[in-house]
């Protein structure tokens, strides 16, 4: 029998056995989908975006179908880091595939103590930074919208952790590429993109706003066009790897984007509609390999031929 | 919880915008429990509508023939609709609480508006094989149009009363009357009241067994992307005084005991 | 019988007899979808994209499908303003409905050179100007993405015309609100919103994009949540008329940017799926408040109830 | 051009991946000539896939029944294959040019690649009932499991002949080999050719065509958002010498002689 292919990545110090990883805010806690798979096959899993204090989220209705694609409006509800050290990670070190917190602060200092307290906990691979969330000390503008509010997030996070530091940008920018190039020199080990697209949906038989915070995130399918684009133009724009998501459901969608050049990608909304999705593209994806005599993903990565 | 792959048995339509599916599956005919509900792929040749829809479980027979009764409501039922026996779906389930059943002493009324009956004929499968006492169940429609299943519930031996709002068939008025009624009927012991249907209904019935003291359980279906617990979005808030502020249908639910719910914003 | 709704809005001073519109790009010349109905029924006709000089546009592949979505990156491809006033405008004022011009330049001069040339020729309504496109001058940056620039182009047209000058936004800012604020300042008399949104697609079989270019504009359903809510922004950032659009495909989605404040709508790629589109949701809009005993289209636009 | 909503009078698996679907309509089976197409709605359950499907009108029979031939390759194809008997679709049509028909005095080649038949049908059909010369069909393709509509063919009366690629039917190879050999044959007046399959099988028609000066005309399938003139998303890239730098495949072609397509860039 042929030799399985090698779909190891290295994802700024971090080593993945596979590229596929699950996206925040979609795995629950990590342990929530293992009547479905043994998520220790995956290549990394991330947890639910955490806070220093347990978040209620936002009141119901707090998603909406969209054609191809999902609003949500969580309001980033989680039981806050304490409680996750706790209750869930003991549960989490069991599972042989890193795990990797993704944090999220009202205020720089948030994010600097989230870092520190992490710092301290073993059984977490390294830290994804949220930073699409409303910084409240500037008016409520995101802190992913501006180089150096970007910038200074991810000083104050690499400063705290020897872990290494994912930074998920935001897609609601004119330019990407300042804020990757920003958040790299800040010490960022790696970039995710993207997180949602902002939108929002009406329901006109009410009149009202599908969403009680009537502004959501769009992801899904929808928005695989746009995400892929703004992968492949991060990956010109910095040095450090890039982690692709956005409406990836199976494994040629994960293909597109380690063409464009993702050092590995991640599973969102996917994971709803088929909770196995994560495993079926590493399957989908070892397969291809065999079939297209690819001994390391490597070979792909950045494949696209543009001439 | 498993995710199956089945080949529909039968996939008809037994009532205006209402259908009938069955599909045969072990696994989730012998573990599904009255109350529970299932997430339904709507099929692999397109992902619009994307998500999953839930479908309380509406019955079991034969051993392993699982029935959903549905309402053809928008894009996602009316792909639904479009499968003919021997299509293929994807299924995921058991999932949810599900009922909980009453003390052998305890009677119970089962309550439904619509398609509310879907979740209320297994648990009326599941009481009257008991036998330990006759189920009341009244259900509401808007016209004679949307009654189904009558003789099926008249077959497992329920003690069965209608309403529509038009009168076309049973008494006219809603299906909370009949419940008024009989709670009015002071003599006989405490009943339990399981209730399925829209939310003002559910509320109207949640309120009488604050008033009268008794035990209620209302099925709800909040929007839900996953039904698994993991996106969070199926939030209903909480009664003041719980620990929780808000409960997850997926998860906590969908039953809930009607006084841990807040009906002020359902 | 019931008196039918009045449907008619005023744009900028542009009197319409409803608010559907068939937008830039998708509906040819203006007369190509007449076997399938008669675009004098329509509020207006907005043309295809027009430059100075003739356009022969990018190599195919020009389109390619994504979920719920179309990737174009036709290139702009149009006879030029002259060979339009020559050879299609005669046909086009034979229809009973405003016809707009669509302009686009690759320079300030250009747009300003294009709004001289319309301002001579009768039987053009309006002037949309599309913003989106590279600034050759200003290293390809789209003008739509810094606003003084977007104010400049917007200054430059509505200077060289007596016409109503609408501007039509780019989605791909961080923050559109400060671009509507500057063309309306500019004498902008309405916005539309919004423009396709940047996104590209790979054939993994191929490993080549789906698009000579790479990129294109992402339009159709997709985007639909995206854009209402731009234009829900827009709409309280300014005064003037906003126009909606964006994956609108019935009445329905229609009624979704009328009551979030559009005054009026575009139809563009449903076009391609389903010619009558536009003449279906009048006809739906015309329905919809007949049932809803709504008198005039103006009682529903802004509507939305958000307490 | 019309857009018209019709009945599925059938819809028919009849080779590996290949269907057949029929409808009536005496508008469409009245205007349309051979190498005209449809625009094909794929159904309003769902928007994914969002876009009308181009297809060749394949045949008219019975005075209005019009067929469609197809290959199930994605998404699209595959919504198309699940419709049944009665089921409704939307179609525009006839669209595009339509192969420019033979002078009296002039011998038809036709020359089709895997479902590339598909428009050569409906040109077999309409050359074969004027009589006037006895057509020559060349059909080639992967295996004998692709190989569809024989019978219809030659009960159509043409001079068919057919190639494999892996020999399972007809002569081993590719449909050009069959063109070569007829064309190295000098006894016989000058053909015309019509071709239709994929683009490396129409360049090498081309090729052959202007080497031995012949007219030919070949079907195109560029990618369509509307079929109408509408988008200019069909571009093709013209000859050198040619008036405009793009033809538009919808509105210029389907049908193009061979010598005003750019086949070094196709
Ligand atoms: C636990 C649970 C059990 C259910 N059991 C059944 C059942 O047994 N039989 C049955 O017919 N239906 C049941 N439902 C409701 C069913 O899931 C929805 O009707 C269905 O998802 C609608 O899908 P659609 O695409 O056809 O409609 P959509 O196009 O999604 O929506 C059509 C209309 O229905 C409303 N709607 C959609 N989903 C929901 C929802 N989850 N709750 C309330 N309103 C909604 C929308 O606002 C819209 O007005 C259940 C829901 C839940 C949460
Ligand atoms: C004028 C015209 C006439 C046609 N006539 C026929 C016909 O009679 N019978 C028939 O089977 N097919 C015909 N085609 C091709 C047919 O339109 C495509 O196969 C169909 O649109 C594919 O849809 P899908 O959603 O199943 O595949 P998709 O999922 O869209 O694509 C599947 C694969 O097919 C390729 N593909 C898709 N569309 C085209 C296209 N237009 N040209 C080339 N490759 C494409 C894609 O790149 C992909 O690899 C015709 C095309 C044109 C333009
Ligand atoms: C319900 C839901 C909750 C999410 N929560 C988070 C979160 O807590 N932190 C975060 O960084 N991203 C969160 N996201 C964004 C996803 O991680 C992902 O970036 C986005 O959904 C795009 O990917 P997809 O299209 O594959 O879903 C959430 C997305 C969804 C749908
Ligand atoms: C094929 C195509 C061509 C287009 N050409 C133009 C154009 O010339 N000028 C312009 O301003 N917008 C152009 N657009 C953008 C549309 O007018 C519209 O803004 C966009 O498609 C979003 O609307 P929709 O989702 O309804 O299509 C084009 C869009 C498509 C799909
Ligand atoms: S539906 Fe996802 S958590 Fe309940
Ligand atoms: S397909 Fe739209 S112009 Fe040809």
């Amino acid at each position: 029998m042929a030799v399985l292919p090698d779909l190891s990545v290295d994802i700024g110090g971090l080593k993945l056995k596979n590229p596929v990883i699950t996206a925040s805010g979609t795995f629950g806690y990590g342990t929530e989908l293992t009547p479905f798979f043994d998520p220790s096959l995956l290549g990394a899993i991330i947890v639910k975006g955490l806070s220093l204090k347990p978040i209620p989220g936002n009141p119901p209705p707090r998603i909406a179908e969209t054609p191809c694609g999902l609003l949500n409006a969580i309001g980033l509800a989680n039981i806050g880091i304490q409680a996750f050290i706790e209750e869930k990670l003991p549960m989490l070190t069991k599972i042989e595939a890193p795990v990797i917190t993704n944090i999220y602060g009202h205020t720089v200092k948030e994010y600097a103590d989230l870092a520190k307290k992490i710092e301290k906990v073993e059984g977490i691979a390294a830290i994804e930074i949220n930073i699409s969330c409303p910084n409240v000390e500037k008016g409520g503008m995101a802190f992913g919208t501006d180089p150096d509010t970007a910038a200074m997030v991810t000083g104050q996070v690499v400063s705290n952790t020897t872990k290494p530091v994912v930074v998920k940008l935001t897609p609601n920018v004119t330019d990407i590429t300042t804020i990757a190039r920003a958040v790299e020199s800040a010490g960022a080990q790696a970039i995710s993109v993207t997180n949602a697209i902002l939108g929002m949906a009406v329901d006109v038989t009410t009149r009202r706003p599908k969403l009680a915070n009537i502004v959501g995130g769009l992801s899904g399918p929808a928005i695989k066009p746009i995400a892929l684009y703004l992968v492949h133009k991060v990956v010109a724009a910095v040095r450090i790897p890039v982690i692709g998501l956005g409406g990836i459901m199976d494994y040629r969608d994960a293909l597109e984007f380690l063409l464009v050049g993702a050092r590995a990608i991640q599973v969102g909304t996917a994971n709803f509609v088929n909770p196995k999705t994560a495993i079926e593209i590493v399957h989908g994806l070892t397969d291809f390999c065999s079939r297209e005599k690819i001994s390391n993903i490597n070979q792909i990565i950045g494949g696209l031929k543009t001439i | 919880m498993v995710e199956e792959t089945v080949a529909l048995k039968s996939n008809q339509q037994i009532g205006t915008n209402i259908w009938l599916m069955e599909f045969r599956s072990t696994l989730l005919a012998s573990h599904a429990k009255p109350g529970q509900f299932l997430m339904v792929h709507l099929g692999e040749r397109t992902k619009d509508p994307l998500l999953r829809r839930p479908f309380s479980i509406h019955g079991i027979q034969d051993g392993d023939k699982v029935m959903i009764l549905y309402n053809v409501v928008g894009a996602g039922t009316s792909l639904l609709s479009a499968l003919k026996e021997h299509d293929i779906i994807s299924v995921i389930g058991p999932l949810g609480n599900g009922f909980t059943l009453p003390r052998p002493s305890e009677k119970a009324i089962l309550v439904g508006g619509g398609t509310g009956l879907a979740p209320l004929f297994f648990l009326a499968q599941v009481l009257q094989k008991d036998q330990r006492n006759t189920v009341t169940l009244f259900l509401g429609f808007p016209t004679s149009q949307e009654v189904v299943r009558i003789q099926q519930l008249k077959d497992l031996g329920v003690n069965l009363s209608l309403t529509t709002e038009d009168g076309s068939l049973g008494i006219k008025g809603v299906v909370t009357d009949l419940l008024d009624q009989r709670l009015s009927n002071k003599g006989t012991t405490k009943p339990v009241i399981y209730a399925c249907g829209p939310p003002p209904m559910l509320k109207t019935v949640a309120q009488k067994a604050t008033t009268l003291s008794l035990r209620s359980y209302v099925s709800l279906e909040g929007y839900m992307a996953c039904g698994l617990g993991i996106c969070l979005g199926c939030a209903v808030k909480a009664a003041h005084g719980e620990t929780k502020p808000y409960y997850y249908v997926c998860q906590d639910g969908p039953v809930f005991p009607s006084g841990m719910i807040d009906w002020e914003v359902l």
